[in-house]
């Protein structure tokens, strides 16, 4: 059945160069609704690089991004994802709640509530703590709450395990099967290994596209 | 009109030949040096290709 | 892209693309070299024997023949640059960003010209070097314009990147030119009072009009070749790996 | 939500960061009141000199904060992934920008507007050109916010963009630094000012509409 479903994200021939060397070519791949896709390769294979041309951040040097059909500058792809790089996008001088009140001003209401959306991060009491008390970890849980109160499908995650524990993996993991049962993607750049037991996991090894 | 009179150019000799002798250097050095850096750089790209080859 | 016809669009691709532009450069170059000569020879005998000297400012005056030629280049090129930085970002032609960055040190070495000439003739007429007068100003501000230009395109490293600050830039200085030169006419009007400096309104005699013509269109010539120079050196720096450069190497060994 | 609350709710933000920030807000503040200090102590203390010197002091010493202030406009957004949540936020950039700017200028334009007029008064400047230099401040401080916001844009992404900004942006600069400190200088020997004033002014809505836009693609550019 889920075969059937037509691709919702669509990469097409995508090619990118760095400093007059190729980073990747001839690189496609479709993504549907429920499905998560982890990118992989060396250092410097272009991970980052893919993810940020996904964003629109970085052109492309040739090949197309299709959504739901359409070329994405045309359709609704730039409000439909929502993106979490190395960067948390949080400022640390402003409290917890003030932080996600901006983001909610400059998108969409979600799924959540902002309290709904801070107890499933486990970060709820935390309302009112300026950013720059928290710990490495519970900055990254918040950068991942902003996901949950924006509407949003498809989840761009830059290396979204980094510095958090083991509990705090597992948690971002419960978190984006929960998207993806929802009917949300996910594309993800990562060194952990995923243990997802019942989804559907693609996987890109981007140093064989060159 | 002299050869001499051209060249002392009514006493404004040294303002005019200035002018025009930077204006030359500058055009020239515009025109020559893209043309000396891009002989360079085939030449260092040439190397590493026979380099390469090996 | 879709407003030009397609033939039109095929053409302009085509001509644009690396290996084609950089051929077509080679062959330019001579023909351009010769009209080049064919207007600088008679320009300069006409400007430095031929005409008259100035009934007021005796042979000084000849040098205008290069100043006023390069103060329009200086401005001509800039314009120009702009124009190019808006084909590059509306089209993302790659071509119009080798174009616009390679005639930034041309209109620059101009405007350097246009400056240091005009202080030049200033010398014999005012008696200083320097004189805040509308022209000379306008232009040391136009230099700045330039230098900001060739040097955020060198502190950016990835180069795509700096020839899209380049276009804005080039962009946004071309909107403020036609203020910054009003601005600074009406400035030195009112801190000079209404002295009409020689530079400005020079009664000129159709046997100095001539050469000034010749010397401006040979001027025009020179930065065709020059920035094709430039752009040659460009091309190739961009994409030294490249199959082009490559069988171009073949070619020469 | 809709765009204008998006845009409210950045300069809100801004204005907060500002407010938890403050002692770091201050410091443009102080260097202009530092630089118009200076000049009485290099050229000397003639009240001739100094009146005469006074709307060019003034004004050279606010060009300069605003300079100094202008690195704080996008910087810290760029460091933290701020900048590029604002990209993907489905509002267009410009407004947004509009909305970064104009916070900007509250909290470092606003503050010359109250120290200006004491500094000179300091300098001997006539009383008749103080109402000038209020008018002029207070429709030239926003153009160089807006201005300047070019040229952060397209350097924000440098590590050491201060002497680049300093070159993009001073240029662009001159057209209001003559008239604003033309109109002061003509208001204090008793002329009339109008038509700077209504300069500026054009000025000034024709930068509140062209400006954002190369601005916001500067940030696109830089965010790469």
């Amino acid at each position: 059945m889920e075969h059937l479903q037509p691709a919702m994200l669509e990469v097409a021939d995508l090619y990118c160069r760095r400093d007059d060397r190729s980073l990747f070519s001839g690189l496609s791949f479709g993504l549907r609704p429920g499905q998560v896709l982890l990118l992989e390769g060396s250092n410097g294979s272009g991970k980052t690089t893919l993810l940020r041309i996904l964003c629109g951040f970085r052109e492309a040097d040739g090949g197309e991004i299709y959504w739901s059909g359409r070329p994405a500058a045309e359709s609704s792809y730039f409000a439909d994802m929502a993106y979490v790089g190395h960067a948390d996008g949080t400022k640390k001088e402003l409290t917890v709640l003030e932080n996600l009140r901006f983001a909610l001003a400059l998108s969409q209401p979600g799924q959540y509530g902002i309290d709904q959306a801070l107890q499933k991060v486990q970060l709820s009491g935390y309302d009112d703590n300026p950013v720059q008390s928290l710990s490495a970890g519970q900055k990254r849980r918040l950068s991942l709450a902003r996901l949950l109160i924006t509407r949003n499908i498809l989840w761009i995650l830059d290396e979204p395990f980094t510095s958090l524990d083991k509990q705090g993996m597992e948690l971002i993991e419960t978190l984006m099967d929960d998207h993806a049962k929802n009917g949300g993607m996910v594309i993800l750049t990562s060194h952990h290994d995923l243990t997802f037991p019942h989804l559907s996991l693609q996987r890109i090894h981007l140093d064989s596209c060159l | 009109m002299t050869l001499e009179s051209f060249f002392a150019m009514g006493g404004y000799a040294f303002y005019v030949w200035t002018s025009y002798g930077i204006t030359f250097a500058v055009l020239l050095w515009n025109l020559f040096a893209p043309i000396v850096l891009r002989k360079q750089l085939l030449r260092q790209l040439a190397l590493k290709q026979k380099r390469g080859q090996r | 892209m879709s407003f030009i016809p397609a033939p039109l669009s095929r053409f302009f691709h085509r001509t644009a693309s690396p290996p084609h532009f950089y051929a077509l450069a080679d062959k330019l170059v001579p023909w351009l070299t010769v009209l080049f000569l064919l207007l600088l020879i008679p320009g300069l005998y006409g400007g430095l024997v031929a005409a008259p000297a100035d009934y007021q400012q005796g042979d000084s005056y000849r040098i205008i023949y290069i100043h006023v030629p390069a103060a329009w280049m200086s401005l001509f090129i800039y314009v120009l640059m702009a124009v190019m930085g808006g084909i590059a970002l509306v089209w993302r032609m790659k071509l119009a960003e080798v174009m616009l960055i390679s005639s930034a040190p041309i209109g620059a070495g101009f405007t350097f010209v246009a400056l240091v000439t005009g202080s030049l003739w200033g010398k014999p007429m005012w008696g200083t070097w320097w004189v805040w007068d509308a022209r000379l100003t306008s232009e040391l501000i136009l230099l700045f314009l330039y230098l900001g230009v060739t040097s955020l395109y060198g502190a950016i490293e990835d180069k795509r990147s700096a020839a899209r600050a380049v276009s804005i830039l080039a962009l946004v200085g071309v909107v403020n030119i036609p203020i910054i030169h009003y601005s600074v006419e009406w400035w030195n009007t009112l801190h000079q009072g209404p002295t009409v400096s020689k530079m400005d309104k020079p009664s000129i005699h159709i046997s100095m009009l001539i050469p000034l013509l010749l010397m401006a269109g040979a001027f025009k010539l020179y930065y065709a070749i020059a920035v094709l120079q430039s752009a040659k050196l460009e091309l190739i720096k961009r994409e030294p790996s490249a199959q082009w450069v490559k069988s171009l190497l073949e070619n020469k060994a | 939500m809709s765009l204008i609350q998006a845009f409210f709710a950045i300069v809100r933000r801004d204005l907060l960061l500002a407010f938890r920030r403050r002692a770091e807000m201050a410091n443009p503040l102080f260097f202009f009141v530092l630089v118009v200090t200076l000049f009485p102590l290099a050229v000397g203390a003639q009240p001739n000199l100094l009146q005469a010197m006074a709307p060019g002091v003034i004004w050279v010493s606010a060009l300069l904060a605003a300079l100094l202030s202008l690195d704080g406009l996008f910087r810290s957004d760029f460091d933290d992934g701020s900048l590029e949540q604002l990209l993907l936020s489905p509002h267009p950039l410009s407004v947004l920008v509009l909305g970064k700017i104009f916070a900007h200028w509250l909290v470092t334009g606003l503050p010359l507007l109250l120290v200006a007029p004491l500094l000179a008064l300091f300098l001997g400047l006539p009383g008749q050109a103080m109402p000038t230099l209020w008018v002029t401040l207070i429709l030239a401080t926003p153009l160089l916010s807006l201005i300047g916001a070019i040229g952060v844009a397209l350097t924000v992404g440098l590590r050491r963009g201060g002497m680049i900004l300093s070159l993009l942006v001073l240029p662009l600069y001159v057209p209001v630094l003559i008239f604003a400190s033309g109109a002061v200088d003509r208001a204090a020997s008793g002329l009339p000012v109008s038509a700077q004033i209504n300069i500026l002014l054009a000025m000034l809505l024709l930068a509140l509409v062209l400006t954002p836009l190369p601005t916001a693609a500067a940030l696109k550019m830089s965010v790469n």
